[in-house]
Order: structure tokens, then C-alpha cells, then sequence
């Protein structure tokens, strides 16, 4: 476990980004906080658009057109991104914070060797000449556990597997070895056994640069075997927030509770699966009150009012344990401590 | 909360698969001659009982979607037998195929391809009885409701186009389609993979209870492990082209006799910090189909490779009871 | 790589020849031809003898059989007797009917027409010995105009307007290239911006304007009113002058001097020019806004490249490569897709030479230019398939 | 307790079920130009099929010594107006542009009719069955597409008119095509000529664009489910590819229409086309080019209606491929 009275490298405050469509306002990410420590790797876990790598885009700020950051401060390495210009954010990209993405073949340029593309980092950000910066990449291609990497610095992405391509998308975000990786969903599209290898290669090169990481899944098998703390993402929104021990042994929010219970686990055999019911809300027309209150067995087991009227605040809940939760709030903490009890 | 191990009394073969081939061929040069052949399905047979889930996982590529579409000859095989209630249906055509085929039916991966999209789901689901001149229009309609509301969907609902329904729904037509023709055999394609985690519990449940209700018997395939744990009676284990493993359930997961299953099985990750295990990692990809290592095709990855592995395939056989293997360690 | 190469060369060879034997039947089966004002004229005062329309129908070849005819059209053979080791081949053949039977019949409608019943006289290998003949059309003889330029080679004919097409289409090209591309990629990258939505409607005004609407107000436009309005004017047809004229505030012009073929180039120039701008800056566009959605750009931008280097490195040269289709294939229209325009701007080049001879019937030069425009196709398609293995390392053949 | 949950309804319930068409027309009126360029082209349609009523003279009414009139002149003996003048022989131009409009807007849309129903067959029929029909199918189409179309369709035409016989046309179809176009029998031969022309050449692309359709749908799974409950070829061709590729069809064929209407006219424009004196907008154009000279106005007059339908079909084309993107929801 990491010291957390260490400075956070990365504080992002009230983030919102909106896309606006012909058929409203998206708010993909509404309101999100949360600080990155030294050396951790923090898993940002949920289901599709619940707005997890729109959060990693806006850190990079590199949403696109109709989407939109317009609200927030991101603070890393003492400045705020989101006041940067836009020449100081592109000397921060790719050189003081990189990111890898989900579809590791279609990430790589298809028309360019990919010595080149890895090259490229070097000579844009360090000005190497051409024939060092090849030797470098080559170097790195291999540190990533390329195979021949002198040889395959000349192939083209088309000719590599997705594991291979992965690699490669990891050798150029740690090129310049940034302070801040961000990671989202690295593993999704690779096979169980390519996946091992992926994750021991982010664990063993963290261990050795000391970056910190934010890593994007909806896999809590991956969470659980990779992050050092969790944020749970709904809806636009972080509903619950721990170290990953406390977050699968103590689950506070019934979002986080139900997930953990939906999904089969392995050496676990049951005879049902828990569900959430529904399905995700519709980032234009939002519930009132707590996002998760349509879905919310709790809120109806309990029958609490105030969770269609108002959203709660992320708040304490328990020692590094944040919750969005009326059962945990404080007026209500009584409440919580009873749904605890049944719990148990 | 483990429930016990299913016995079967009976077991009876509902699905027997002989020898099945599926190869494809790549033709080049100026003659357009045959150039390579990727053996997708590679001589593979197993048993179906009645009344069971058959899970099958395997990596991408490795042919067990293959295996689906040939056993409903969707794709046509290059060779062996599939019997139906000991009807082996390569051999049937016209009239005779079509009444095997309400028997068995499928359920497809991705939610948004598998309706068109110019269908009102309601005829969507009628749509195999039409083609079945099954029942009257009336009973046709009354059945397509009943369907419609075991898989959670409301009566009004058939009146609507895919495009209103979330992925989790489109799954639950999909099933009701299927089901819609009374069929004794479902093919799952991987059902749940495209679908958010919380909703893929939902469609889970729904399988497992129509089983139960209607004595189905699934064929699942799927490419995570701890679903196909969830879901099967017993377990298929396929590795390019072939199967490399077949066991009960647990027998399986405490007991893998095969390499392959093993780094499986240790591959996966497991949402609980707590638990700490050894990963056996892999090294390598998984090869082409189109050209695959001699001998033991797992033999590049394979941690406890000895020489003969580099030579001969080992011979798939019954190791203990019920328990294939196709491996030499067990030899 | 050779033998693909080697494969499509003899697959080029094969469509060459399926469409030249196509256009040729089609040419020559239908009734009508050279022949039709001689027959009207037989009817009328007799004035022209069977003998004199017998010689005639040897002068075109139409009295020989249509394989015969083609043969010779397309490799110079058969030219007399075939001997091989001493004897004589298809001597008794006839390969063809010097004097046809024509009988007039009632067909099934009730209507009198004139039938070819029989053959007078046949017409034999050997007394194809001294007639003319091309060298045949594989070689590069197109034979004689029959109209056009009387009894001169086709040759000829295309030589002398082909430079007048290369430069009109190589110049507008040029500059269709020029400025469509960066015009198609700024509107891509400024999607949504004021000059995007100007540009891609302008654009869209300009791909639904047919050419021959377009160059004739041009020519209303730059020529015509303002030469009636004492204004500085431009010509508004041919290449070049025949006499000096004088151009209001520009001055006297002499004919053939190179300021006198610049401002005969001007406005088919610019008509043909504003045309595949517009058609290729929206495809540019539009292929650009596809390329900018992957994810490699994104990399590019999460890799810290100037948004200037992600457009011009990582998107452009992905952009490009179905563009290419679309530029090599404005090759072979070199010869086809300037008929309107030049017949407008009465531009003296291939289009339309084409145009005349289809007007005045004379087949060898209307089948020279469709067989040039099939050739060119085809070597099209080779450079762009060559092409494609260049820009894109997805594709190798083998 | 885990049923009594499931149980809960929580779909997203949407107010009224929407057919895919009704949704296609809710976004076809967002976009403006092509709702404009459809009200015109309404418009457009109403006055040719009301020709006779609306035009002021007959066809080919000439009256001694009117030629070439100003728009607006009033003949002094009757006081009726030519509206947009007369041409070089007296005729009145407003009541040939109607007529024209007739023929032309006919010619292209029996034109497009025609292309598509056979494209649509041999698409569909080459991607669904495959092997070596569709191969020898689609290498035809590949050729006759890469070589520049203009000079084929010149020499077809000129072929044609040269010998108006050579292809057998039923007499009924002459004298309901005669019909359509307010043309007797004898003239309407030639526009049918040109109509097959048009659409001989024209079928490819759509053609090549079905059989993309059936191949891209013959993957889709819905097929794959229809086949494992046992339908047919025809069954999945007539239930499932047709209604599914009716939407890039549609497109295809109302960007066709613009094409047809500018290939027609430069047809007749070039001369290889329908002559006179049957007026078309492109043989009008070609004539009056002649004397734009002195008349600066009179191509305007046959050309700004060849323009304008251009423009609206593309409008049109544009609209609907927008409303049927298939990167948008459906």
C-alpha cells in the first residue's frame, strides 16, 4: 500500500465534460474527483458509458468535437491542465503523461513500421536525429519483451498479433518514462492468456519506472489483481472510492455490490447470480435524486424517499472509503449500519 | 452457497459430434492453387446428453464458433458426422433436415446484428414458425407472447423495432426466438460477451431458468472461463482446432490434466485481492491455423513440452472416467 | 510480385480484346455505315453503278465476313493466300461477298423489307493479295479515316490533337490536384467551421453542375457579356486565333503567340478544373473525416504530435489511399471525359475528334480512340493496384 | 427474493413504438435543403403532368414571323404572352420547357425504374448465390465501370437512333410511353431507345451496390438465424435483404435521377440523343447555344431547369443517405 500523505501527481477537481448532440446534452463525465499518488495504480471500474475513458480522455484533453471539458481544474505536476495552451499540453502528452488504449491494432498507424512509430516520440519530444531515435525504439521494443525486436522494428502493425501490438502501444507510452500512464481497458480485447501477459508487464514496468497509473476496466477480476485503490464510476459520476482490499471486502455502495455479486467467479459455483435490474440510464434524460435509484434494491427494500429527490455527496464512509450513498451519508448513517447488519 | 453436482440418471446422448472437420483453404499463384488449408475444426467428437450444458471455451481462432455454425451445418463441413437423436443430419436434406432443425436452434454473440432491423421483434420471434407453418396465426401470436414474457419482456414490446431496445434486451429476443420454435437444443454463441457486467447476470439467469422449465440442453461457448464455470454441466477445452479437454465441471477446475487448461485456468483473474495464486504465464501467441506446430500444437507454449510432444500428436482419450485428455504427461 | 504482374498483364491483354471484338461488332454489325447515303443515291437517279458500289464496299472491307474484317483490323491478317509447305489453305473459303443477292421480302409485320438472300460473287483469300491493309490496330496501326481526313492514317488524326487534350486535361488536373486536396483537408479538419459549411455547399453547387450548362456560362459570363460590354473579354472557343483581335485594356493579341493560347486555355481550363475540384475536394473531405474518427490518430495526438504533423504525417497518407483510385482513373477519361468540353469550347483535341467521327460515321477513328481509352483503362488499373502496394503495406500481391 | 427483483420492469419504456421508416422521414425533414429541393421537385413533377393545361401553346406551334421574342412579348393579333419568348422558328419557349420537362423528367425516371429493378435482381441474385455467375458478373460490371462512360453511351446511342429497329420494342409499351410523354408513337420509340441506354449502362452501379448490400447482410447474424430455423434462399432474399437494402437503393436511386437528368440532356445536347423537333431540355439547350450571341438569356432558359433538378435530386440524395446513416442509431 502506497503512503497517501505523499503529494498526489495527479488531483483532478469537479471534472465535467458534456457532448452536445442534436438530441441534447451528454453528460458523460458530471462532477468526477479524485488524486493519484506516487507509484499507484488506481482502477477506474464500470460499465459502458458510465464515462471512464471519456475521465482519461478529458485528463489528456483530447475529447473531440461535439464533446466538451467545461468545468473542472486537473492539476499534475503543479500546473492546472485545463489552463495550459494548447502547445504546453502538447509537450505534455506522450512525454510527461502517456496513455494506451483498448484496440491495440487499429491504435497503430497501419502505414507506418512501427520502429517509426515509437521513434517518433523521441524525435518529436527530444529532438534525436533519425538513427537514434531508431536504436532507442529498438531498444524499448524489446525491454517490452518483443520478440527479434531488431527484425520486427520493421514490420507493419497489420503483421503483428494484439498482444504484440499492445506491446508496442506500452513501449511508446513509457518511451519518455512520464510521470502519469493511463491505461484504459489494455486488456479487453486480448485473449485470457495474452491478457496475463499484458497485466505482468504493466506490474513489472511500474515496479521499475515508478509511473503512476490510472487503469480503465470493467473487469473487477483485473481491478483486483492489478489496482492499488478503486473508484467506482456510474453514470458520470465516482459513487464509491477505496483501497481495493477495503473496497471487495467492505463494498458500501449497492452499485459496487450488486456488480460484485453479478458476475460468476471462478472456484465459486452458485445457483443464481445476483442482478442489477434495468439497465444503464440515459446520460441525456438522468434520473432525479441518485443516479442509481431506478435500479437500487436497497432504496426499495428500504423505501427511501430522498433518493429520488436528491443526489448525495461522495463522502467518508469509512478510513480511505468514499461512498455517493443516502445510506451512508451522515443523517442517515443509521440506516447504513442496519442494511450492514442485514448484510452480514 | 455450491449447490451439489448434477447426477444424471439417464444420460442419454441427445448430440453426438464424429470427426468433425472444418477446413479452409487460401488459393494463390497463377493457377489459383490451393496454397494453405487452416484445419478450424481438426477431428473433433464429443457427446451431448440430454438435459445438460455442454460449456466450450477456447481463445479467438481456436474454432469453437466454428463448431456451432458446422453442427447446424450453417457452414457446410469438410467432413464427419453430427447425430440428432442418432439421425446423423449431414446426411438429410429438404423436409426431413428442416424437422431436425426446429429441434435445434442458436443463440448469437452480438445483440445488434442478430435482429433486422426492419422487423417488429414480434414478427421477428414468429418469424421460424412461419417458416415452419407451424400453428395457426392466432396460436403463432399467442405463443410468440408467452415467449416474449419468459425472458422478461412485456406483451407490448412486440410491436417495437430493435432499435428501441438496450444490447441486455436484444439478447432476451434473441432468446425468445429460439425458443419460440419449442426446440430441445440451443447452440448459446458466446450469448453474454457482448453485454455489460451487470446485465449479463440478467441473461444468464434467464438461460439457466429456461432450462430448468423446458429440460433444454445447451451447447456454450463462450471465451471466459468463470461463465462457463457458472453455467455447465461439463467443460470443453479447445485449442486450435482441437479439443484438448473434456471434463465435469469440477472435475475440470480441480483437476485440469492438460497444460493448456491449467495456464487457463490460472490466467484468469479472480475479483478478490485476498486471493493470491501462482500464474502460469504463457509465453508466446497463439499460432495461425494455417500453420500450425507439428506434433502437440501446443508445444511451443507449453511449459512441460518433452520431445515426443515436438513429433507426435498425443491421442485424445478418456484418461479417467468421463475425464478426456489429449495430452503425453497423462500417457 | 512478378508473377502477379505477369498474371494481370496477361488478363489485360484478355479484357483489351473482349472489348475491342465488343465495340467492333457493335461498329460494324448494325445496318447503316458509309454506305447508307450511296444507296439513296442508287435509287434515286441511278447514277452509281453495282460496280462502282461493289468497289466501294471493297475500299471499306464491307464485303468481306466480319471475323475476316476484325482479323485484319486487329493484326493485318490474313493479307492473300495462307500457303504453308507448298499448298494453299482455305483457298476455296469464301471469306466474304463481293456482289450480295438482296431480294425484297414481306416480313411477319406486313412491311417490305430488302433481305441479303445469296451471294452473286464470293470473295476469296487470294484476292485479298494487293488490297490495303493496316499492320493491324495490336501494333499501333489504327488504318485509314474514312471520313474525317479521306484515306489518311488515323494515326495522324490522334497525333496531332493529342497534345492539345494532354495539355487542357494535364493542366486542369494539375490544378484540380493543387487545389482540391488542401481545400478538402482544411474543410475536414475546420468540420463545422464557417468556411467548411461555404466550402462544401459551393462544393455541392459545384458537383451537381452539369459541365455543359457550367461552360456555357462561363463562356456567357467571361466572353460574351463582357465583350459586348467593352470590357476586358476572354475567347470563347478553339485553341487559338486566326487573325489578331484586340482585347479591351489588355491590348492586341497576335494569333498562336503564347499570350493568345493562354487566354484560349483559360476558360476550359477553369471549367473543367472547378468540376473535379469540387467532386474531388469533397471526397477528400470526406475520406479525411473518416481517417480522423480511427484510433491511430488519437495515438498521434496522445503521443504529443502538433495537430499539424497529425493531419499532414498520421491522417493525410491514410486519406489518400483511396484517392489514389480517383486520380488514376481521371487517366483514361483523358481521352473520354472531355468530349462536352471540348465540344463546347470547340477545343480541338481527342473528345472532340471522337465527338466528329461518331457524327460523320468514320468508324477507324471513332474505334482507334475506344481502343486507346480501353488500353489506358486497363494499365489504369494496374498503376493503381502497383500503386496501392506502395502507399499501403496492408496489400502485397503474390 | 433475487425472482421478486428481476421481476422489477425498469426497461426504458419510449412513449410510442416507431417504425424504422417513420424515423428515417423525422430525420430527412431536419435536413432543410432537401426538404426544399423535395417541395420543388413536387412542384416541378405537377406542372409536367399538367402540361397540356398549363402551357399556354401548343408544342410546336409556330406563328409566322414571331421569331425569337422577348421573354414577356405579347403577339399584337391575339395578346397572348410568351412568357419566356420564342425560339428561332416561333415557337413558344415557356410552353416547350414544359414539355421538355415531361419527356426529360420521364425519360430519367422510368430510367432509374428500370436501372434499379435489374441491379437489384442481378445483385442480389450474384451476392447471395456467389461462385463463378457472380465472379463472371462482377468483372463485367468492374470494366464497364472504370472505362469512361460518355463515349459508350454516345456510340450505343448513336448506333440506336441509326437504326431505330434494330432492338424490337412491344407496341403497347411505345404507346404507353407515347402516353407518358405526350409524344405519338413514332417519337416515342426514340425516347425509349435512350431510356434503355440510360439504363443498360445504368444498372451497374446499382448492381454493384446491392450485391455489397447482400454480402455485407449476408454476414449479419439475423441472417445466419433465419437460416437455422430453415428459410430458404428466397425466404431470406425477399424477407430480409430486400427490406434491408431498400434504404442505400433509395439513395442510389435518387442520386441516379440526377444523373439521368444531366446524362440525358447532354445526350441530347451532343446530338446522339432525342432530336428535334421532340423537345427535351438538352436539345433545347443545344439549340439555343447557337444564338446566345445576340441572346445571352435563351440557354439559360432550357439550362437552369437541367441545373435545378440536379441540384434538388442530389439535395435529395444527400438528405436521405443522412437520415439512413447507418453509424447512427436505428
Amino acid at each position: 500500500m502506497k503512503i497517501q500523505n505523499e503529494q498526489p501527481v495527479l488531483t483532478v477537481r469537479n471534472l465535467k465534460t458534456h457532448f452536445f448532440t442534436e438530441d441534447g446534452v451528454v453528460k458523460a463525465v458530471d462532477g468526477v474527483d479524485f488524486d493519484l499518488y506516487p507509484g499507484e495504480i488506481l482502477g477506474l471500474v464500470g460499465e459502458s458509458g458510465c464515462g471512464k475513458s471519456v475521465t482519461s480522455l478529458s485528463i489528456l484533453r483530447l475529447v473531440g468535437v461535439p464533446g466538451k471539458i467545461v468545468d473542472g481544474e486537473i492539476w499534475f505536476e503543479g500546473k492546472n491542465l485545463l489552463s495550459l495552451t494548447e502547445n504546453e499540453m502538447v509537450a505534455m502528452r506522450g512525454n510527461r503523461m502517456s496513455m494506451i488504449f483498448q484496440q491495440p491494432q487499429t491504435s497503430l498507424n497501419p502505414v507506418y513500421k512501427i520502429g517509426d512509430q515509437v521513434a517518433e516520440v523521441f524525435t518529436i519530444h527530444k529532438n534525436l536525429p533519425k538513427k537514434e531515435a531508431w536504436d532507442k525504439a529498438v531498444e524499448l521494443l524489446h525491454l517490452v519483451g518483443i520478440p527479434d525486436a531488431e527484425k520486427k522494428a520493421h514490420a507493419f502493425p497489420h503483421e503483428m498479433s494484439g498482444g504484440q501490438a499492445q506491446r508496442v502501444m506500452i513501449a511508446m507510452a513509457l518511451a519518455l518514462n512520464p510521470t502519469l500512464l493511463i491505461a484504459d481497458e489494455p486488456t479487453t480485447a486480448l485473449d485470457v492468456t495474452i491478457q496475463a501477459q499484458i497485466m505482468d508487464l504493466i506490474l513489472e514496468l511500474r515496479e521499475k519506472m515508478g509511473t503512476s497509473v490510472i487503469l480503465i476496466t470493467h473487469d473487477l477480476g483485473v481491478i483486483a489483481e492489478m489496482a492499488d485503490r478503486v473508484a467506482v464510476m456510474y453514470a458520470g459520476q465516482i459513487v464509491e472510492q477505496a483501497t481495493v482490499q477495503e473496497l471487495f471486502a467492505r463494498p458500501h455502495h449497492p452499485y459496487t455490490k450488486g456488480l460484485m455479486g453479478s458476475i460468476p467467479v471462478l472456484g465459486k459455483v452458485t445457483r443464481r447470480l445476483e442482478v442489477i435490474p434495468g439497465s444503464v440510464p440515459n446520460l441525456i434524460n438522468l434520473p432525479q435524486g441518485c443516479r442509481f435509484s431506478p435500479r437500487c434494491k436497497a432504496r426499495i427494500e428500504q423505501s427511501l424517499e430522498i433518493c429520488l429527490h436528491e443526489n448525495p455527496m461522495l463522502v467518508e464512509t469509512g478510513s480511505n472509503h468514499l461512498c455517493r450513498c443516502w445510506l451512508y451519508d451522515g443523517q442517515m448513517k443509521s440506516a447504513g449500519d442496519l442494511m450492514e447488519a442485514n448484510h452480514e | 452457497m455450491n449447490e451439489p453436482l448434477k447426477t444424471h440418471t439417464a444420460r442419454m446422448e441427445l448430440i453426438q459430434v464424429r470427426n468433425l472437420k472444418k477446413y479452409y483453404t487460401i488459393r494463390g499463384g497463377f493457377f489459383q492453387r490451393i496454397k494453405s488449408c487452416g484445419k478450424a475444426v481438426d477431428n473433433v467428437s464429443f457427446d451431448i446428453f440430454d438435459g445438460e450444458t455442454l460449456g466450450l471455451v477456447g481463445e479467438s481462432g481456436c474454432g469453437k464458433t466454428t463448431i456451432g455454425r458446422t453442427m447446424l451445418r450453417l457452414i457446410e463441413p469438410t467432413g464427419g458426422e453430427v447425430y440428432y437423436e442418432g439421425n446423423n443430419i449431414f446426411n438429410l436434406s429438404g423436409g426431413a433436415l428442416q424437422a431436425i432443425r426446429r429441434n435445434m436452434q442458436i443463440i448469437f454473440q452480438d445483440p445488434f446484428s442478430s435482429l433486422d432491423p426492419r422487423m417488429p421483434v414480434g414478427e421477428s420471434i414468429m418469424e421460424g414458425m412461419r417458416i415452419n407453418r407451424i400453428g395457426t396465426r392466432k396460436e403463432q401470436f399467442d405463443m410468440m407472447i408467452d415467449v416474449l414474457r419468459k425472458v422478461g419482456l412485456e406483451d407490448y414490446h412486440a410491436r417495437r423495432y430493435p432499435h428501441e431496445f438496450s444490447g441486455g434486451q436484444r439478447q432476451r429476443i434473441g432468446i425468445a426466438r429460439a425458443l419460440a420454435l419449442r426446440p430441445r437444443f440451443i447452440i448459446c454463441d458466446e450469448p453474454v460477451s457482448a453485454l455489460d457486467v451487470s446485465i449479463q447476470s440478467q441473461v444468464l439467469n434467464i438461460l439457466k431458468d429456461l432450462q430448468e422449465e423446458y429440460g433444454l440442453t445447451y451447447l456454450f461457448i463462450a471465451h471466459n472461463l468463470s461463465v462457463v464455470e457458472h453455467i455447465s454441466d461439463r467443460v470443453a477445452v479447445m485449442y486450435l482446432g482441437k479439443i484438448v479437454e473434456l471434463a465435469h465441471r469440477a472435475e475440470l477446475f480441480y483437476n485440469p490434466l492438460h497444460p493448456y487448461t491449467q495456464a487457463l485456468l490460472s490466467a484468469i483473474p479472480i475479483p478478490d485481492p485476498a486471493v493470491k495464486r501462482k500464474r502460469i504465464t504463457l509465453k508466446g501467441d497463439v499460432p495461425s491455423l494455417f500453420n500450425p506446430p507439428k506434433g502437440c500444437r501446443f508445444h511451443p507454449r507449453c511449459p512441460f513440452a518433452k520431445d515426443q510432444c515436438l513429433v507426435e500428436a498425443p491421442p485424445y482419450r478418456e484418461v479417467q472416467k468421463g475425464h478426456f485428455a489429449a495430452c503425453w504427461l497423462n500417457e | 510480385m512478378l508473377g502477379y504482374i505477369a498474371r494481370r498483364l496477361v488478363q489485360m491483354v484478355g479484357v483489351v480484346l473482349i472489348s475491342a471484338v465488343a465495340t467492333y461488332a457493335l461498329l460494324n454489325l448494325a445496318p447503316g455505315g458509309p454506305m447508307t447515303g450511296l444507296r439513296q443515291q442508287q435509287q434515286g437517279r441511278n447514277r452509281i453503278t453495282a460496280a462502282d458500289i461493289a468497289r466501294i464496299r471493297a475500299y471499306y472491307e464491307l464485303d468481306l465476313y466480319l471475323p475476316v474484317r476484325f482479323s485484319r483490323w486487329l493484326i493485318g491478317h490474313p493479307r492473300g493466300p495462307i500457303t504453308v509447305g507448298g499448298t494453299e489453305w482455305f483457298a476455296n473459303t469464301p471469306i466474304g461477298c463481293r456482289q450480295p443477292i438482296e431480294k425484297n421480302v414481306r416480313n411477319e409485320k406486313g412491311k417490305i423489307e430488302t433481305k441479303v438472300v445469296g451471294c452473286n460473287e464470293n470473295v476469296y483469300l487470294r484476292d485479298l493479295e494487293g488490297r490495303k491493309v493496316s499492320r493491324g490496330i495490336l501494333l499501333g496501326d489504327f488504318g485509314a479515316s474514312w471520313k474525317l481526313l479521306r484515306d489518311r492514317p488515323v494515326s495522324d488524326l490522334i497525333m496531332s490533337r493529342l497534345p492539345k487534350t494532354i495539355e487542357l486535361i494535364g493542366l486542369s488536373t494539375l490544378l484540380s490536384l493543387l487545389l482540391g486536396i488542401p481545400l478538402g483537408i482544411y474543410s475536414a479538419v475546420k468540420q463545422y467551421s464557417r468556411f467548411d459549411y461555404i466550402f462544401t455547399s459551393l462544393a455541392f453547387l459545384g458537383s451537381a453542375m452539369p459541365t455543359f450548362f457550367f461552360g456555357i456560362l462561363m463562356i456567357l459570363v467571361f466572353s460574351i457579356l463582357p465583350k459586348s460590354a467593352g470590357l476586358p473579354y476572354l475567347p470563347p472557343g478553339s485553341a487559338s486565333a486566326v487573325r489578331e483581335y484586340v482585347v479591351p485594356l489588355i491590348g492586341t493579341i497576335q494569333p498562336d503567340t503564347i499570350a493568345d493560347r493562354l487566354m484560349h486555355l483559360v476558360l476550359p481550363v477553369i471549367t473543367l478544373t472547378i468540376v473535379s475540384v469540387a467532386s474531388w475536394s469533397r471526397f477528400i473531405r470526406a475520406s479525411m473525416l473518416e481517417v480522423l474518427r480511427q484510433d491511430y490518430v488519437r495515438t498521434a495526438r496522445a503521443k504529443g504530435l502538433k495537430e499539424k504533423l497529425v493531419i499532414l504525417k498520421h491522417a493525410l497518407r491514410n486519406a489518400l489511399i483511396p484517392f489514389v483510385t480517383i486520380v488514376v482513373f481521371s487517366i483514361p477519361s483523358l481521352f473520354g471525359g472531355a468530349i462536352i468540353t471540348e465540344t463546347i469550347f470547340s477545343w480541338p483535341g481527342m473528345g472532340r475528334l471522337y465527338f466528329l467521327a461518331l457524327g460523320d460515321s468514320d468508324f477507324p477513328v471513332a474505334m482507334a480512340i475506344l481502343f486507346i481509352t480501353a488500353v489506358l483503362t486497363v494499365i489504369a488499373t494496374l498503376i493503381r493496384d502497383l500503386v496501392y502496394t506502395l502507399i499501403d503495406p496492408r496489400i502485397r500481391y503474390s | 427474493m433475487a425472482a421478486q427483483v428481476d421481476s422489477i420492469s425498469l426497461l426504458n419504456d419510449y412513449p410510442k413504438e416507431e417504425s424504422p421508416w417513420r424515423l428515417v422521414f423525422r430525420r430527412f425533414r431536419k435536413h432543410k435543403l432537401a426538404m426544399i429541393s423535395l417541395g420543388v421537385m413536387l412542384v416541378l413533377f405537377l406542372i409536367t403532368l399538367f402540361a397540356r393545361q398549363i402551357a399556354p401553346f401548343e408544342v410546336d406551334e409556330i406563328t409566322v414571323g414571331n421569331y425569337f421574342l422577348k421573354p414577356g412579348s405579347v403577339q399584337e393579333a391575339t395578346g397572348r404572352v410568351h412568357l419566356l419568348g420564342t425560339d428561332n422558328l416561333g415557337r413558344d419557349l415557356f410552353s416547350r420547357l414544359i414539355y421538355a420537362g415531361r419527356i426529360s423528367l420521364t425519360v430519367a425516371l422510368l430510367s432509374v425504374v428500370i436501372s434499379s429493378i435489374i441491379g437489384v435482381t442481378i445483385g442480389a441474385i450474384s451476392g447471395y448465390y456467389g461462385g463463378w455467375v457472380d465472379n463472371l458478373l462482377m468483372r463485367i460490371v468492374e470494366f464497364f465501370l472504370t472505362i469512361p462512360s460518355l463515349p459508350i453511351l454516345l456510340i450505343i446511342s448513336a448506333m440506336l437512333l441509326k437504326n431505330q429497329d434494330a432492338i424490337p420494342i412491344p407496341q403497347f409499351l411505345l404507346e404507353l410511353a407515347g402516353k407518358l410523354m405526350l409524344l405519338e408513337v413514332r417519337e416515342a420509340r426514340q425516347a425509349v431507345l435512350i431510356i434503355l441506354v440510360l439504363a443498360g449502362l445504368g444498372w451497374l452501379t446499382s448492381a454493384q451496390l446491392m450485391r455489397g448490400m447482400v454480402l455485407s447482410l449476408r454476414n449479419q447474424t439475423f441472417v445466419e438465424a433465419a437460416k437455422a430455423m430453415g428459410a430458404g434462399g428466397a425466404w431470406i432474399i425477399l424477407r430480409h435483404m430486400i427490406p434491408n437494402a431498400m434504404a442505400p437503393i433509395i439513395v442510389d436511386a435518387s442520386l441516379n435521377m440526377a444523373n439521368y437528368v444531366v446524362a440525358e440532356a447532354a445526350l441530347s445536347f451532343l446530338g446522339f440523343g432525342i432530336q428535334e423537333p421532340i423537345p427535351t431540355w438538352g436539345n433545347m439547350l443545344s439549340a439555343t447555344q447557337a444564338y446566345m450571341l445576340d441572346m445571352p438569356w435563351l440557354p439559360l432558359i432550357p439550362g437552369l431547369p437541367i441545373f435545378l433538378c440536379s441540384l434538388a435530386f442530389n439535395y435529395i440524395g444527400d438528405g436521405l443517405r443522412d437520415a439512413l446513416d447507418p453509424r447512427l442509431k436505428l
